[in-house]
């Protein structure tokens, strides 16, 4: 069953059991915005307070599968509190691991820079074993890029 | 009887050996397939029949005056008349439309004969437990037609709630209602509803996707007027379905799709349909697929579609009652808990685990089985559920089956409990 | 160079090896396959393709979270890049539309883009040589909507009469014709008359099912908008079609037919489409056929369609000069006479002796060609025939089929003289 | 190439080469009836002149196949000039003809039966082994049967 812990790993669980930054913000003023994952059903609704180029707070809601429930309480974490710029940055990075098709053979060094990189949410990396799942885990951040660019238009 | 006497000549154990994919391995594990509702896997037979088709005789049907091309003829035709007695079509061949899948069926059944007869003011009643095949179509027809849609509700036992029914009967032209919800496993009564429904005056389809191969099938004696279903639901390929419609229906019907194949004559200006089942099948028709649908009809006859029905109904009653046992409520059955009028269809809603993660755990044991709306979100909605994982029974499926994915269960609950 | 040496990776004695059904006896005789024009024969690995996906990995694909399911998923997901790649579509995958056959093909484009698209006062400009499929569905489209259809006239050189082309596109807003005519031979020019429909604002649709699998077929470099056509006619096998179409395009069409697969989310008060492809593919599609096609496709490529078009080219010449050396006009060559703009498809009237008779007494040399309209109707009333009796190369082909096919028709007209 | 002497009879190209009462009837009087294969394209027109009973004279123009020219031919000369009674049975008889399965294995024997009932039209037997042409010999027979109904009612 190594590869099932791969996927689910414990920090995976615990944010799916107790999921961090749930709720909502009052909007206006907070930005909310909805993603949906229209083949799963996942769903999730991003609030978002943004002042002077930081995002001060975030808030979600939603339902949907472990992978993309826990993905979203990661990423609250991750960002919450970070000038937009780092925000920005963590959205690519984070999407860019979720598209790294194997490059580097050894996994524990791979795991070591993943986790220097990345933090908690390194805990997702174990997502592109299974292709079908990296939807599931982006869902909530492309959802947050969305409110990004609609604050920015 | 003594164990392991043989009741009867169907024998899961010699099914299971007719069947290749049941041979493989997945993470490790041997295989434990219950996703039939979605798509049933196929016998050697079925497999080297399409195979040996494509060796030694295929030609492009009809027309032809070369040998090959009058065998894959006589393999075509042979197939449209293996299927109208394996439904008991009352006009035999002349009755069989082929098509791609059961949602084309619909389609065609929508676009043609709905359109014809089929106004504003005039109503198409279907259920709240269809899969889409049978609600998106008739929704088209209503942007076109201004008919109107109308569902008979399901109650909280998962059975179709007939209360109102005379009510919802009122200007009905069509019922159109699934044999078996492909989410639900509930069976309708499709006799009594069909003799309702034409006692008012109303033609009756039924949509057999989930019917046949897992039982007998009568048209005849189910008096009803036209029946979709898809040869990958039933041990067969992909690419073919079939429409059964009473022929009388049928010769009022216009053109589907236009074509080679389908008319009598083309001019410059305008052209004549062709007559009987050929004016719905434009241009090369499926011929590899037939042949693979008539060596399915044959497996099943084999079989015998009584004791498959028998089999998949102890399937069923065994798996609702260890899953009863196994896992004291943690694991709730969405769909009736009895097995009467009742197929091998079992949606699951485990405590606290997303139907996709139960997907992913069982997996890993080589259990597959389906997480999501199942193409009918409508019915869906009335139980407030995003998705369900659904196992689902074939004639090679086993109890053992049922044992691997309780085991599997088992993890998942440990898990994420 | 020295006989025998290789010239190319093509190599018509390894082609054939690979072909099973040439290994066929037919009346004593070795097969002599001559009707790839209606329909191709399948190699061994596309046979065996779709033999092993239904061995180790059928599963309905989409939504599945098990292996099986994404193996299948990715299979056919699979294919649809290789065709992508395989005609040069500039969006990729994301053009690419599985359907039954190019005649499937042609009526989502009339029925889709067509209804949306073209009224009362637009016109559809064809041809007089296309296929039924490239017809009747533009004749339907004219009774709901109104719409002009006009026809390019064919000279008595069997070509395109282009006197009047200026004329005939006035408030033209699609091109519809066919790469090549498979009652002819006759190739059309498609980029250079795509280029003028271009001029005038039309789009331009082509009918590439004689096309695609006898020769390079590039969408970008011809610079058109729609390209259909059927996997059978290349290789490939029954029961899976192609519509490619612009991306900018494709995501203005509404759905075509209705059901699980096309749409993103479903009420009982309507639906909301899918989007890109999958909103033209309702249900269960055709999953082994796309593996079979993908197949056919590398084995095409591995072949090099240059080669491909090469080789057919010179069994098309060689053909028509020895019909014209042995027969001195007694078998009238019913196309162009030489080979420029013009492929591997040979229409024969023979003298006294009715296409039907011709083929009957081919068919006792194992010699397959085919008789009758070859659903080209208002081209067979342009030269005033019933119809015509038609021998068709492809990839496998060889100068002995011609051979045999001599011997054959000299031995009808023998018996008929 | 036994099978194809076995279709293409002397008779049956004799008949195609020379087709018997080819022509038109002015009609009326004559009843002219139309018959069309669909599949192969095969036409042909039947003008009949009936007179107390008696199909007194018979013509026919089309166009098709030599099995569905020859049978058009041969057919005209083994009904004109009968009782309608007796060109009902030789049509029944002839389209049981183009029916009959191999009941007999004995071919000589079963083509001396033939001979017997059916003289010329016999010739015609050794379409039954060729079904795809069965439809081309009995064109003519439908049509001649059609024309006998509207006659009739
Ligand atoms: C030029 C052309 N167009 C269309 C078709 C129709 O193809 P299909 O029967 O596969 O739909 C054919 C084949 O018969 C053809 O030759
Ligand atoms: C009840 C029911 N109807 C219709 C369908 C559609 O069948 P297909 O996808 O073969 O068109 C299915 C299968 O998914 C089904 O279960």
């Amino acid at each position: 069953m190594s590869n099932l812990e791969d996927l689910y790993r414990e920090i995976i669980l615990d944010h799916y059991r107790s999921p961090r930054n749930r709720g909502e913000l009052a909007s206006p003023p907070a930005h909310r915005v909805e993603g949906f994952n229209p083949l799963c059903g996942d769903e999730v609704t991003v609030y978002l307070d943004v002042n002077d180029g930081v995002l001060t707070d975030i808030k979600l809601t939603g339902h949907g599968c472990s992978i993309s429930q826990s993905s979203s309480s990661l990423m609250s974490t991750a960002v919450k509190g970070k000038p937009l710029e780092d925000v920005r940055a963590t959205i690519e990075a984070f999407k860019e691991l979720m598209t790294a098709h194997e490059t580097t053979t050894d996994e524990e060094e791979r795991d070591a820079t993943n986790l220097r990189t990345f933090g908690e949410l390194a805990a997702l990396a174990g997502v592109v074993k299974f292709p079908v799942r990296i939807k599931c885990a982006t869902l909530a951040w492309n959802t947050l890029q969305q409110g990004l660019q609609e604050l920015a238009s | 009887m003594a164990p392991g006497q043989r009741v009867s000549s169907f024998n899961a154990r010699r099914v299971r050996a007719d069947i290749p994919q049941l041979t493989r391995r997945i993470n490790g594990r041997p295989i434990t397939y219950l996703d039939s509702g979605a798509s049933s896997l196929q016998t050697h037979s079925v497999i080297d029949a399409m195979s040996r088709y494509y060796e030694l005789r295929h030609a492009n049907v009809h027309r032809g005056v070369y040998q090959t091309a009058n065998e894959a003829t006589d393999a075509y035709e042979g197939s449209r008349a293996a299927v109208a007695r394996f439904i008991n079509a009352p006009g035999e061949e002349s009755e069989v439309v082929f098509t791609k899948n059961t949602t084309e069926s619909f389609n065609l059944l929508a676009k043609v004969w709905g359109a014809t007869n089929l106004g504003a003011g005039d109503v198409v009643l279907i259920t709240q437990m269809e899969h889409h095949a049978n609600i998106v179509p008739w929704f088209q027809l209503r942007e076109a037609t201004g008919v109107e849609v109308r569902f008979i509700p399901v109650g909280d036992d998962y059975r179709l709630d007939l209360t109102n029914l005379d009510e919802l009967l009122r200007d009905v032209k069509l019922l159109s209602i699934t044999g078996m919800s492909n989410v639900l496993g509930t069976k309708n009564r499709v006799h009594d509803l069909a003799a309702i429904a034409h006692s008012v005056g109303a033609l009756v389809a039924v949509d057999g996707a989930q019917m046949v191969g897992h039982g007998p099938v009568d048209v005849t004696a189910l008096d009803i007027d036209f029946l979709a279903f898809s040869g990958h639901k039933m041990l067969g390929p992909t690419g073919i379905g079939v429409l059964w419609t009473r022929e009388s229906v049928l010769d009022t019907m216009g053109p589907f799709m236009g074509g080679g194949g389908m008319i009598a004559d083309v001019t410059l200006d305008g052209f004549t349909p062709a007559k009987g089942v050929a004016r719905f099948e434009a241009g090369t028709p499926p011929i590899a697929e037939a042949v693979g649908l008539h060596a399915a009809v044959r497996y099943l006859e084999g079989l015998g579609m009584d004791h498959v029905a028998a089999h998949e109904r102890y399937l069923t009653e065994d798996a609702l009652r260890r899953l009863d046992l196994t896992f004291d409520g943690r694991v709730r059955v969405i769909g009736p808990l009895d097995v009467i009028d009742r197929g091998g269809v079992i949606s699951l809603d485990v405590e606290g685990v997303h139907p996709h993660d139960v997907a992913q755990v069982l997996d890993q044991f080589g259990v597959c089985v389906r997480p999501g709306h199942h193409c009918a979100k409508p019915l869906m909605r009335r139980f407030n559920l995003a998705a369900t994982a659904r196992a689902s029974f074939g004639p090679y499926s086993n109890t053992a089956d049922t044992t691997v994915l309780l085991e599997a269960l088992e993890h998942a609950l440990k898990m994420f409990g």
